[in-house]
């Protein structure tokens, strides 16, 4: 069977500038910390990023330079620590475009793109504004004669994926919430899944149920322990809200934000390995 | 009564709301409709279905997160959803309520999560409105809560129209709203809240007066059961 | 919480004549044979059956005379029994319509079903004579003009699915394949589970990811040890091949079918209670 | 070499078709594509992943069973998927190989698997196609295997087109056919099998004769690998 286990440097080194770029996990939870920190270190420019909810990972890659586009239905840090600030500048500057989505769109748009279809129908939308500003279109049923909007397929070039447990032929373990994972795993080209551990293969056929992510989507398996950080990977550890602050209260600033990367993630200090 | 605490108010508020057997959801950043539907199950709804953005399906929470995604809101759950399965729900009517918000308000119960000013080029870039645009025409019932009552929430205008539909009341921490025929009108104000400071805090008009009436303070067994369901005061989180 | 154990008699009589009734399982596997068997008892007339491939359940509800169409892209009993004979029958004498479906194209009406859309688009199909025979449209996709076609939704009025584990409130786990049952559970009106054994729901608690039916959408359980008979229910029991023998050399002839009904279901001899 | 069971050498032919690294796809009542998958994959094509009906991805069966949607398929898998997701595989291209089969194959390796007779009105109505409509346009290359070769299963004209589309090859008791801008050619006869009764067992104009190939009979690795992979014969079920 195929060893599809390689290093994080590398992983990413095959991302190529101005890619479309599915990131696992939801606002503070098991978001794929340590690869989002390696794009950064690798600076890819212009990549468009898709997500139903971020927080810490759009708005570092907003602050980075990394990020020309933001497909997502919510960007933000919840309750704990408010908005987006980098995020935020980038949009109102201009630098970054923000492909507003609902969440329920960023769903059927990785549908069609799962099922070789150009298109998703997707309930709802009607009276709001962002069919208009998006340009989603409404088609009439041609059995029912009732509208629908449609969202075009939107197809990741690749996904990355944190999860707890993943093999060397790239099956992955998610223990708790899959978020949209597994839909990103099935629509994006190619599948990158860092994992807190690699186990053997064989310590999953008991019950294949609990395996989220098929290892034949998969191209590469990075072990990355700690590897959801700063987000929160249970049940091995809550995300850091001691460092999440400190991300806030800077982002709010260019200078501040820069230096901060430079301190905390080009130079590697305050980031675990 | 005034020194009855707004979080307190608003989840008790928004709980009475919640019935035995509906279906009932919240998205991320939502602390007060985590505590109202738990509320609810505990106090008149034992039979009501909660759902989360966690794929938990009625789950019982050793203790209550701040933030709404977090895996502590999936202990004790029986099955495993998906955001997808949950916005399928809504999709073919069968999620009686979801909570949404607005940072913009109008006078329709239509809100703005999108963007202040152009939204082309925001003067405030805002987080979007997640689940809303498909929730709000698709839910049986929309409740929308805010904490902040304030003609700079409750506008005239929305510079963006992020979601509009089936919007039934909305929860503030001076009062609540009923929608009627399409527009909001008062329902009752929070004990110890003036018709005139209604009034002033909201940016359409509103008929309210002497006449209208006051939201029931909590009793004792709501507190009681409140203060059970959220020893930490995690609702009282959403008042920054 | 709800209580929603009831006896196979009373769930299945709240089916009302002329109802769509979508069947779990797969050919000879997982079927819910305790409920087609009770059907058949109380003699429903009119039904629509939904499956994307059946066999004894097909077979057995055409002879019986409670079948008026069959929507399901197979209806046979595979290598060690062969075809469907009852269903053949009813078919060519006209007595049953053959609603013909790509197994996909259930798939894609039931996913229409389940995400309250009218429509859902399906890729394929080109070629083929289905399209035209069964009125499946094409629709220019406003994005790119690529033409697709699309499936009507398919809603059915109930559901009847046999799982190995349920608890009261209606979370059941299926071990092993799920084939259709999810999909038929979400796009149901109503959802009958029966269960080789009712457990505690707190015994899922450890793993929920096991359980493949919320019991949110569930509206009967009923305990039905061999449940599945005549059809294999993994780990406990194979397909019944000496009964399912027996039944293809009577499907084939009207009055043979019509006494072995008679004998081994209404009268219940040699049908597992 | 006449004394080669059809069976063995269709499946070691189906076998040889299969590359290492492609995903592979098999439907209900195939056993020789099952056989033949897990025959690929023990000789020359590790790499295969094998997937089936019931959801397994790359199994490792304890035995073979009749039925191939049959459970004793999940043996050993790793990661379980459902039919619609491999529905969806093949939807967006990914899927390399899907093998299907047809009552009746034309000339351009078009199938019926619905009736005979007009369709409104069969005089043998029959199983239909299961997921060929959706499979044969989409998956990149499709295999068909036919365990019956005689005029009324390859003819001039369907009754039914029930699925058209990437058919590369076909395998009979009698030989191959190959498909060539759109019309099936013979690529080579099974050893024995005489260029005369291969074209007067097939209802279409097939070019055939002296220098047609011969297919390679089973090789000693391959019998030995075929042995090991199904003993109890399994293949040899779809002959009756």
């Amino acid at each position: 069977m195929i060893d599809k286990r390689t290093t994080l440097a590398q992983a990413i080194a095959a991302i190529p500038h101005g890619a479309r770029v599915a990131l696992g996990g939801n606002t503070l939870h098991r978001g794929p910390g340590a690869a989002v920190h390696e794009i950064v270190r690798q600076e890819k420019r212009g990549l468009e990023i898709v997500k139903t909810a971020g927080a810490y990972d759009v708005d570092l890659l907003c602050a980075a330079g990394c990020a020309a586009a933001i497909s997502a239905g919510f960007v933000g840090f919840e309750t704990p620590f408010g908005m987006a600030q980098a995020y935020r500048r980038a949009v109102e500057s201009g630098a970054v475009e923000a492909r507003e989505h609902a969440c329920a769109t960023v769903i059927a748009g990785l549908r069609a793109a799962i099922q070789g279809v150009p298109f998703m129908p997707v309930a709802g939308l009607t009276g709001s504004d962002l069919p208009a500003a998006r340009g989603f279109i409404a088609l009439r049923d041609p059995y029912s004669e009732a509208e629908v909007f449609v969202v075009p397929a939107m197809v990741p070039d690749v996904a990355i994926l944190h999860v707890q447990e993943a093999d060397p032929q790239g099956n992955g373990r998610i223990i708790g919430t899959r978020f949209e994972d597994v839909l990103m795993a099935q629509a994006a080209r190619r599948v990158i899944l860092t994992a807190e551990r690699i186990v053997e293969g064989t310590s999953f056929e008991a019950a294949p149920e609990m395996v989220a992510i098929p290892g034949f989507l998969v191209d590469a398996v990075v072990e990355a322990p700690g590897g959801a950080w700063p987000f929160s990977c249970t049940p091995l550890s809550d995300y850091d809200a001691a460092y999440l602050t400190a991300w806030v209260a800077v982002a709010r600033d260019a200078d501040a934000a820069n230096a901060f990367i430079a301190a905390r993630i080009l130079a590697g200090a305050g980031v675990p390995a | 009564m005034v020194d009855i605490a707004p979080w307190d108010m608003m989840a008790v508020a928004m709980a009475r709301l919640l019935h035995s057997g509906e279906t009932v959801f919240h998205g991320v950043a939502s602390p007060l409709p985590m505590v109202a539907a738990l509320l609810a199950k505990r106090l008149h709804a034992p039979d009501l279905v909660y759902l989360n953005i966690t794929g938990a399906t009625d789950p019982t929470p050793e203790y209550l997160p701040i933030s709404t995604v977090d895996p502590a809101l999936l202990h004790g759950t029986r099955s495993l959803v998906t955001l997808a399965d949950l916005f399928d729900l809504s999709g073919r009517g069968r999620l009686d309520v979801a909570f949404l918000s607005g940072v913009q308000i109008d006078g329709a119960g239509r809100i703005n999560l999108s963007a202040i000013g152009p939204y082309g080029r925001p003067s405030v870039r805002l987080p979007g409105g997640a689940g809303s645009a498909m929730l709000m025409p698709t839910a049986r019932r929309v409740i929308l809560w805010r904490t902040k009552h304030d003609r700079r929430t409750f506008v005239e205008q929305l510079d963006f129209v992020t979601a509009a539909g089936n919007v039934d009341r909305v929860v503030t921490p001076l009062g609540l709203f009923v929608r009627r025929d399409g527009r909001l009108e008062v329902e009752s104000l929070h004990p110890g809240v003036s018709p005139e400071a209604f009034r002033e805090a909201t940016g359409f008009p509103v008929a309210v007066g002497p006449e209208t009436p006051v939201t029931p303070p909590p009793n004792e067994e709501e507190m009681a059961a409140l203060r059970s369901v959220d020893p930490d005061g995690v609702a009282r989180s959403e008042f920054g």
